[in-house]
């Protein structure tokens, strides 16, 4: 079961309390009438659904009721971190090979 | 005569309690503090199954989890049957019933057993792929006696008298494992401070030090145990579980541990008390003091009870006072097994010999042996036994290790117990459950943990660190290391003294070679429980199996409920010798959770029956109840579904109902309908962003209609929102969509257009709301409240404020019943008063309350929907025949616009919500049936539709019901038929779906 | 290819076994075939098998990374059923219970179908409705289907708690009785054993890296042996597609997600059929081993780890509980998880892709063991023509752009 | 122009009111549980709560609160009282404020006049849920049993306030004293919870007090 860090609440809470949302950053066109079909079927249906780092919306549905960020590896379900909405993400695929592997858990109090 | 196998002194059991036992119908003693399997070996039982395939008699063969023989059906009465008990790992209890799982007539003479003598040799790994393929039609007859003689033991047929719970812990450090590594990385992270969890699944904490020889500072190991347990226990932060096994280590460092809280008592829980636990542990780190488990020899006719993993042996005669035979014969490619010659001889038995494997050992236990007059026969094995139901006597031969040979012919010697020591493998199983490969090394012949994204620390065997006095040191260090990254400061510590001997390293042996080959040598066993054999892992490689899992599928092995802790690593080795690779070039298989089996009922804990899933109730249940309703399940909701009178059935009390709300007045309990506050001066801008209408120009005090889509134009949701003030509005959702449509609003919000000033709060539970339909409704409220209900100054689809009943509240004049109606929303604390004041003055009305059924029929003959009824997911405003709800001109792309404007959503001849009235006015459209144009044509059919909604019961006195057809927007007139499962056809023509007062002259009354 | 029978077992036996030839040849790949197939498992076997038997295509690769049938076909719960909702996907489905119906003949190796009946439990009046409207769609598309009372599901399902106690009481239940279980790893073996001996090549161990394109054409694939060239290539590899069309310049619709499973100690039979419930959200049946075999939903984010949450099994189980009350001493022995390429609308994917000459079958979700030998037939019937064949035509990507979605969430609600 | 529609709800004394557990007649049950039970539970009902909404990074939206409740806004997980009123944060822009039953029309007149202008929200909640206190030396394993939220006082000292998984639904939990805790219960959810206590406190010893 994962464990979370809500950027909102200030601690690691455990899965149970989120609700995976999809891919993040897909923003709805801004002009949904100028998009030709194919764009809109890009846009409501198509992801990257990485093996690797994927950066993702979550709910805390059962604590704050927030919307938030985060960047998991789909493969080690590691998370390397959380971040609000309309934030950009530290850890991306390109910046993954020089990043190190996250020691400690956003927000682990030791 | 009893227990004619105990010691006359040793072992950890109370010998001045005595406790009766039956097993297999017969009467045994045994002491507290044996296991069933100890108490079973003190009383001489040998045979204590027979095996699953070939039906050969089997004895107990280890000591603990690893235990592949001895799995017993328990339980005194038919709801406590448990199956499946490894005896080794269950506590003797005053009155416990065991029995065998296999045998028939029963397990010394089983007729299966001749059957499998025979047929054995026609069930080679995989014969089922092979046979049973003709005649076509026999497999399921076939399929029916496989199934009977496979399984093990068998499930109760009765309701679980017990109760079961979970409770969830967070802790610094986990331990999992209380021998001597856990034990002392316990001690040193308890003493920093941190909260730490001891979990161990035997009976007492201690480990290998249950049973070993060792001393620390010059005292019985045993001593050191019981001061750290004393310590461990004076610590505030620290808790200990023994009987407790951690069973599976889940991601970022989630481990479940399974409590068994009185299995030790008995087959039911006393009283009040709970059987069994499933602790759910997030621990910041983790120590895995798991050991290591010892490995046989796979040697020929292993199996026949008086085989036995030779530490085994050392447990049963040090920890339970216990000879599982008189004369012992070892079998060994080690030197730490030679502890079990040694135990033997100090119990006064009989040692026949030791076979060693090695050319010259001379390692300080082997030395010991060897002072003792131990016959050593080196550079031999075991090859082979002999004896059907209990070993009479084994064959140790001289062996070449490198050409994999036998090279003498050997001697048979006379023996009742032949132990068996292969090494050692270190339990990976929990650092293996993440996925993490494990290690091979080739200087312990095991598996150690290999690279995992847990937050672990191994201790002691499991890191093949297997001395004493390194397992304390290792796991001493390694509970600092533990804690101190745990944010502990470590606390300085003295480990105890042991007494560091020579330990020589062990000689790869895990196949004892046969002269006459292994297909034709008498069977050796790799897998006791699924009957895998060394032949069957060469002839599974043989026929191309090549890949570790390929022939762990092909042959079974370690599917049994031991997971193949004994078999695997013997069997990887067989195979890799087999296709002439090495042990890590073959690779293991996963490892998963669990590590030994969980009861369900433990991991469901106590959410069953009827709290299970929470019910939700509104402020009037009591009152639904006392009027007799009967309920449907919506969603979480009890809904009253209908209320009969009189032993009405569904049909007659619906009937009732509608007629009383369209000739009078009905009550409806309407507050399970989601109910969101909107408030911000975006509001309404969001509203027309949300929903497919315009919301532009609805003034104060009025309400309207709203349909909300997904992106892809589908229609999900559907209600009407009031205007309460500039900034302010009230929103209604369907009973089942409330959460999910408030989440939309916030996602929208929150992560869409965080520039729109909104805020959503949900008001469901905090208004209570009565509706009050039919021609008499606004007689009746008019009695009650004070707001002018006047035609004008209170039109349709508009809103006022005030007292009801004396409470105030705001009353919507909407209607789903087509009928004059006021819902009355008033804080739900009030709801039953009020309630209680209407229906005293509706008495003069013929108030009749009414339940979702009649709501529907009512709704359906105005022809409105309901989302989820008339609605899949998969229809569009225009599909539902409500253009008229969509703002075709609005200025922002609203949700769904785009969507619904794809090409497959604009074409012709989608399906569309029509009225559909069987041409019989007296039979019944079933919801769901299909709809064709040509009853005729042959199956495959051309499917046009099929009903959603269908009344036969109804205020109208004719059949009526709603439907999707292809096209049906311009078909009206024509007739659709629907093929029914008998066989008959039911004709209906497509006609509007308002039935009932289509111009809407009675709810503006 | 050497005959199975229960003869030939004999004689195998009197020679101890030791002249079994191999189920299949572990070639060294050729440069070029008429079609490579991506994905040794269940899928890419019986496309590769009806690829040779049914239109003489024998030059054929299976390229497999790891080993056959290693996938999500060793990682089912072996349930096969046709009585989907659309037309579309109950003709699909009804194509594959059919092949499923003359399998072990077929291919001479036992695939221990079992059809012993799969009832979809109704708890709630909409799930009456929405049986309803799948049975009667289901018979008119002659696929078989009976709509049950409680009464009936009481009589027909021992120990199944249906007494008005529970918290979702059940008020009746769909049965398919052709439908049931088959044994998994046999229907890959048996595939690949058939198919091996018309021909085709099976190439484990063997990771292909990309797809080599000439003038924007797929020509062949890159291995981790090497480029194998390929007039037409298949891509069939569940819970990877996503990456693989990455590899190969494209996105689709789909998302990996973790769908778990677990299995309790074999016992002695108790469950006789497969029984699912949407509403309390679980499924069971009993292996031939005794083995009580359970699932449920997929987890919610996408995951390749082969391994999803632990809630999710104790839901699971909390389900059988609540259906089996007598099942709560038996014990959970192993669990595990599959990856599962899931679509917005429940349904497989069968289309070509942007690549001319590459062809994707994909997004089968948690319904693609039932489908294996439909799906492996109107696979190869496609890469065979270059056209899809008529059952996978409703299959095709472009559903997700134009809107004619083929919505079978409500058959798959309980991932099955 | 009225930016929003505020009324007071609750009717002048002597109409009934039932609280959300009024159904299980608690009162009847008081002082009929085990001697030293592990676990108290007390109904806290018929209290005003008020949903607070606004931008707690607007100082006039902090000095407006605090102008009309005299309480200073809670930091994230905490909680501020005085008196029988408290403030909880619940989420970066959401705060419940529970005030004695009857005062909330006036509070929330209050907050409006001393926030006029912002982009706020107060929404009337006192019919939706209440407060159930337990108490007794077993409540953390009640807890325990119910959530997988840390609930050692090292992690959830007096003052914290946490919403969170409880049993198969979700509430707010408040550490209101060593031994004493809150559990915020919506009403339609109120029977699941009785039961779920009920059971989860049986080895314990459950007690009812007024």
């Amino acid at each position: 079961m994962l464990h979370i860090f809500c950027p909102h609440c200030g601690e690691l809470r455990s899965e149970e309390e989120f609700h995976a949302s999809g891919q993040a950053h897909i923003p709805r066109p801004l002009d949904p009438n100028a998009c030709t079909d194919k764009e809109w079927g890009d846009y409501m249906f198509f992801r990257d659904n990485p093996r690797g780092l994927h950066h993702e919306l979550w709910n805390h549905v059962a604590g704050c009721r927030q919307f938030f960020n985060a960047t998991r590896n789909t493969v080690t379900y590691e998370i390397l971190e959380t971040y609000l909405i309309g934030t950009q993400p530290q850890f991306t695929e390109q910046a993954a090979s020089v990043a190190p592997t996250a020691t400690r858990e956003q927000g682990e109090k030791v | 005569m009893s227990q004619t196998h105990r010691l006359p002194n040793g072992g950890r059991v109370d010998r001045n309690k005595v406790l009766t036992f039956t097993f297999n119908g017969q009467q045994y003693k045994g002491y507290e503090g044996d296991s069933l399997a100890a108490a079973l070996l003190a009383n001489g039982v040998d045979i204590i199954g027979r095996s699953f395939k070939y039906s050969r008699p089997r004895g107990i063969y280890a000591a603990g989890a690893e235990e592949p023989n001895a799995v017993l059906q328990i339980g005194a009465t038919e709801a406590t049957q448990i199956p499946n008990v490894r005896a080794t790992q269950q506590a003797l209890y005053q009155g416990l019933v065991a029995t065998s799982t296999n045998g028939w007539p029963n397990v010394n003479t089983d007729m299966m057993g001749i059957l499998g003598k025979v047929g054995g040799k026609l069930m080679p790994p995989g014969f089922y792929y092979k046979t049973f393929m003709y005649p076509k039609s026999f497999w399921m007859t076939y399929e029916k006696y496989i199934r009977k003689a496979a399984g093990l033991g068998r499930s109760p047929t009765q309701n679980d008298p017990d109760t079961y719970d979970n409770m969830n812990h967070h802790c610094d450090v986990l331990i999992v494992g209380a021998g001597p590594a856990g034990l002392a990385a316990a001690l040193a992270a308890a003493r920093s401070g941190a909260r730490v969890i001891v979990a161990d699944e035997q009976e007492e904490f201690g480990g290998s030090l249950l049973d070993s020889r060792e001393s620390l500072d010059g005292k019985p190991a045993m001593e050191w145990v019981a001061k750290a347990i004393a310590e461990l226990k004076g610590l505030p932060d620290v808790k200990l579980l023994p009987r407790a096994t951690v069973n599976g280590y889940h991601d970022h460092n989630f481990l479940t541990i399974h409590e068994r809280l009185t299995d030790h008592l008995g087959d039911r829980a006393p009283i009040g008390q709970v059987r069994q636990r499933l602790h759910r542990v997030r621990a910041k780190r983790v120590v895995l003091a798991t050991g290591a488990c010892e490995r046989p020899l796979v040697y020929g006719n292993n199996d026949v009870p008086g085989n036995m993993l030779a530490g085994a042996v050392s447990t049963y005669v040090r920890r339970y006072g216990v000879a599982p035979g008189k004369k012992l014969l070892l079998s060994t490619n080690n030197d730490h097994a030679y502890r079990v010659a040694l135990d033997w001889l100090d119990a006064g038995q009989n040692v026949v010999a030791v076979a060693d494997a090695r050319s010259n050992p001379r390692g300080a236990l082997v030395e010991e042996a060897r002072a003792k007059g131990i016959r050593i026969l080196t550079g031999s094995a075991v090859i082979e036994a002999r004896g059907t139901k209990r070993v009479t006597g084994a064959r140790v031969a001289a062996i070449d290790l490198k050409t994999h040979s036998v090279t003498s012919p050997g001697e048979w010697l006379e023996c009742d117990l032949v132990a068996t020591s292969g090494g050692y493998s270190p339990v990976v199983h929990l650092a293996s459950h993440l996925g993490g490969k494990p290690t091979w090394r080739e200087d312990i012949l095991g598996f150690v943990p290999g690279e995992a994204p847990q937050k672990r620390v191994c201790v002691g065997g499991i890191n093949g660190v297997y001395g004493l006095g390194d397992s304390l040191a290792d796991g001493f260090e390694g509970g600092v290391r533990a804690a101190s990254e745990a944010g502990f400061k470590a606390v300085e510590g003295v480990l105890p003294k042991a007494l560091n001997q020579l330990q020589e390293a062990t000689v790869a042996l895990f196949h004892v070679p046969h002269e006459k080959g292994t297909a034709r040598a008498p069977k050796q066993f790799v897998d006791l429980q699924n009957d895998v054999t060394a032949a069957a892992i060469e002839l599974a490689t043989r026929e191309g199996f090549e890949s570790v899992e390929h022939v762990k599928r092909y042959t079974a092995l370690g599917f049994g409920t031991d997971q193949g802790k004994l078999g695997n690593v013997n069997g990887l080795a067989i195979a890799a010798r087999s296709l002439n690779v090495t042990i890590p070039q073959m690779g293991t298989t996963m490892f998963r959770p669990n590590y030994t089996p969980v009861t369900f009922g433990a991991i469901a804990g106590r959410h069953c029956g009827h709290i299970f899933e929470p019910v939700r109730y509104t402020a009037l249940q009591a009152w639904h109840v006392k009027q007799g309703a009967e309920f449907e399940d919506v969603g979480q909701w009890k809904r009253p579904w209908y209320f009969p009178r009189n032993g009405e059935d569904l049909h007659a009390a619906v009937k009732r109902e509608c007629q009383a709300v369209r000739d009078s007045v009905g009550i409806l309990d309407a507050s399970t309908l989601g109910k969101i506050d909107i408030q911000g001066p975006d509001a309404r801008e969001f509203l027309n962003r949300i929903y497919t209408n315009a919301w532009t120009k609805l003034d104060v005090g009025k309400a309207r209609y709203g349909l909300m889509c997904k992106e892809d134009g589908m229609v999900f949701d559907d209600g009407v929102t009031a205007c309460l003030a500039d900034n302010h509005f009230v929103m209604t959702t369907t009973t089942g969509g409330a959460a999910r449509v408030l989440q939309w609003l916030e996602i929208y919000q929150q992560t869409e257009w965080p520039e729109l000033k909104v805020y959503f709060t949900s008001v469901t539970d905090h208004y209570a709301t009565l509706t009050l339909s039919g021609p008499n409704s606004r007689k009746l409220l008019s009695e009650v409240t004070d707001i002018d209900l006047d035609r004008e100054a209170f039109p349709f689809m508009t809103w006022k404020e005030g007292l009801v009943a004396g409470v105030p509240a705001r009353v919507f004049r909407i209607s789903f019943t087509g009928e004059l109606s006021y819902e009355v929303n008033i804080q739900a604390d009030y709801a039953m008063g009020v309630l209680e004041k209407i229906v005293e003055a509706g008495k003069k009305y013929n108030l009749t309350p009414y339940g979702t059924e009649t709501m529907h029929v009512l709704r359906a003959e105005k022809g409105f929907i309901i989302v989820g009824q008339d609605t899949d997911g998969s229809m569009t405003p225009d599909d539902l025949n409500m253009g008229w709800c969509v703002g075709r001109t609005k200025p922002f792309s609203w949700l769904g616009w785009r969507g619904m404007n794809r090409e497959d959503c604009v074409r012709d001849q989608r399906k569309q919500l029509v009225g559909l009235k069987p041409v019989n006015p007296t039979q019944w459209l079933p919801e769901g049936a299909q709809l064709v144009f040509d009853p005729k044509q042959t199956i495959p059919m051309t499917m046009v539709g099929h009903v959603t909604s269908s009344y036969a019961h109804n205020s109208l006195g004719y059949s009526f019901a709603m439907g999707v057809v292809k096209g049906g927007l311009k078909r009206i007139g024509e007739r659709v038929f629907s093929p029914q499962a008998d066989g008959s056809v039911i004709e209906a023509e497509i006609v509007s779906s308002v039935f009932f007062d289509p111009k809407g002259d009675r709810q503006n009354i | 290819m050497q005959r199975y029978s229960g003869f030939g077992l004999f004689k195998h036996s009197l020679s101890h076994h030791e002249n079994w030839q191999k189920m299949w040849r572990t070639p060294t790949p050729k440069k070029v075939y008429d079609v490579v197939i991506v994905g040794g498992g269940g899928h890419g076997l019986a496309t590769a098998y009806y690829l040779a038997k049914e239109h003489g295509i024998t030059n054929v690769a299976v390229v497999e990374k790891g080993w056959l049938g290693g996938g999500n076909t060793a990682r089912n719960t072996t349930i096969v059923r046709s009585n989907y909702l659309w037309d579309e996907s109950a003709h699909l489905y009804e194509h594959a219970m059919k092949l499923w119906e003359g399998l072990s003949q077929d291919l001479n190796y036992n695939v221990m179908f079992s059809q012993r009946g799969v009832y979809n439990l109704c708890h709630t009046l909409q799930d009456i409705r929405d049986s309803e409207r799948r049975v009667s769609a289901n018979r008119l598309n002659g696929v078989d289907g009976e709509l049950l009372d409680g009464k009936q599901v009481a009589d027909e399902i021992p120990y199944l708690d249906c007494s008005k106690n529970t918290r979702y009481p059940i008020i009746g239940a769909t049965v398919q009785r052709r439908g049931g279980v088959a044994r998994h790893d046999a229907v890959a073996w048996g595939f690949a054993r058939a198919a091996d001996a018309l021909g085709v090549d099976l190439i484990q161990q063997t990771e292909v890296l990309g797809f080599r394109k000439e003038n924007g054409v797929c020509i062949g694939v890159e291995t981790s042996k090497g480029f194998i060239g390929a007039k037409r290539v298949g891509v069939v590899t569940a819970g990877n597609s996503g990456h693989m069309a990455r590899q190969a310049g494209f996105r689709l619709p789909v998302e990996s997600h973790p769908l778990q499973a677990l299995v309790s100690e074999p016992i002695k039979p108790i469950i006789d059929s497969v029984i699912m419930s949407n509403a309390v959200h679980g499924y069971i049946s009993q292996s031939d081993k005794g083995d009580l075999v359970i699932g449920a939903g997929i987890d919610g984010w996408v995951g390749y780890g082969q391994r999803g949450s632990y809630p999710v099994i104790e839901h699971t189980i909390q389900a059988i509980v609540e259906m089996f009350p007598v099942l709560s001493r038996v014990r959970m022995n192993r669990q595990w998880g599959g990856i599962v390429d899931t679509t917005p609308d429940a349904c497989p994917i069968i289309s070509k892709t942007p690549v001319p000459n590459l062809f994707f079958n994909c997004g089968w979700g948690t319904g693609g063991f039932k489908a294996t030998p439909g799906s492996g037939n109107v696979f190869a019937a496609s890469l065979a023509k270059g056209e899809m064949h008529p059952l996978a035509a409703p299959f095709s990507i472009d559903r997700f752009y134009n809107g004619a979605l083929i919505d079978e969430h409500g058959a798959a609600a309980v991932a099955h | 122009m009225t930016t929003a529609n505020v009324y007071q709800q609750r009717p002048d004394s002597g109409v009934k009111a039932e609280s959300s557990l009024h159904h299980t007649n608690l009162a009847s049950l008081t002082g009929k549980g085990r001697k030293n039970a592990g676990v108290i539970v007390r109904e806290k009902k018929l209290l005003g709560h008020l949903t607070l909404r606004g931008d707690a990074k607007d100082p006039a939206f902090a000095e407006g609160v605090h102008k009309a409740l005299g309480l200073e806004l809670p930091v994230a997980l905490s909680l501020v009282a005085k008196g029988d009123t408290s403030l909880q944060w619940m989420g970066p822009d959401e705060w419940l404020l529970i005030v004695p039953g009857g005062q909330e029309y006036a509070v929330e007149q209050a907050l409006r006049a001393a926030l006029v202008g912002l982009h706020i929200s107060v929404v009337n909640v006192s019919g939706g849920q209440q407060l159930l206190e337990l108490s007794g030396p077993n409540v953390r394993n009640v807890l325990m049993k119910s959530t997988s939220y840390d609930v050692h006082p090292d992690n959830f000292p007096v003052g914290k306030a946490i919403g969170t998984v409880f049993a198969k639904s979700q509430l707010v939990i408040r550490h209101t004293g060593e031994d004493t805790w809150e559990l915020l219960i919506r009403r339609s959810f109120s029977d699941y919870w009785w039961l779920w206590l009920q059971d989860a406190a049986a080895e314990y010893g459950l007690s009812v007090e007024a």
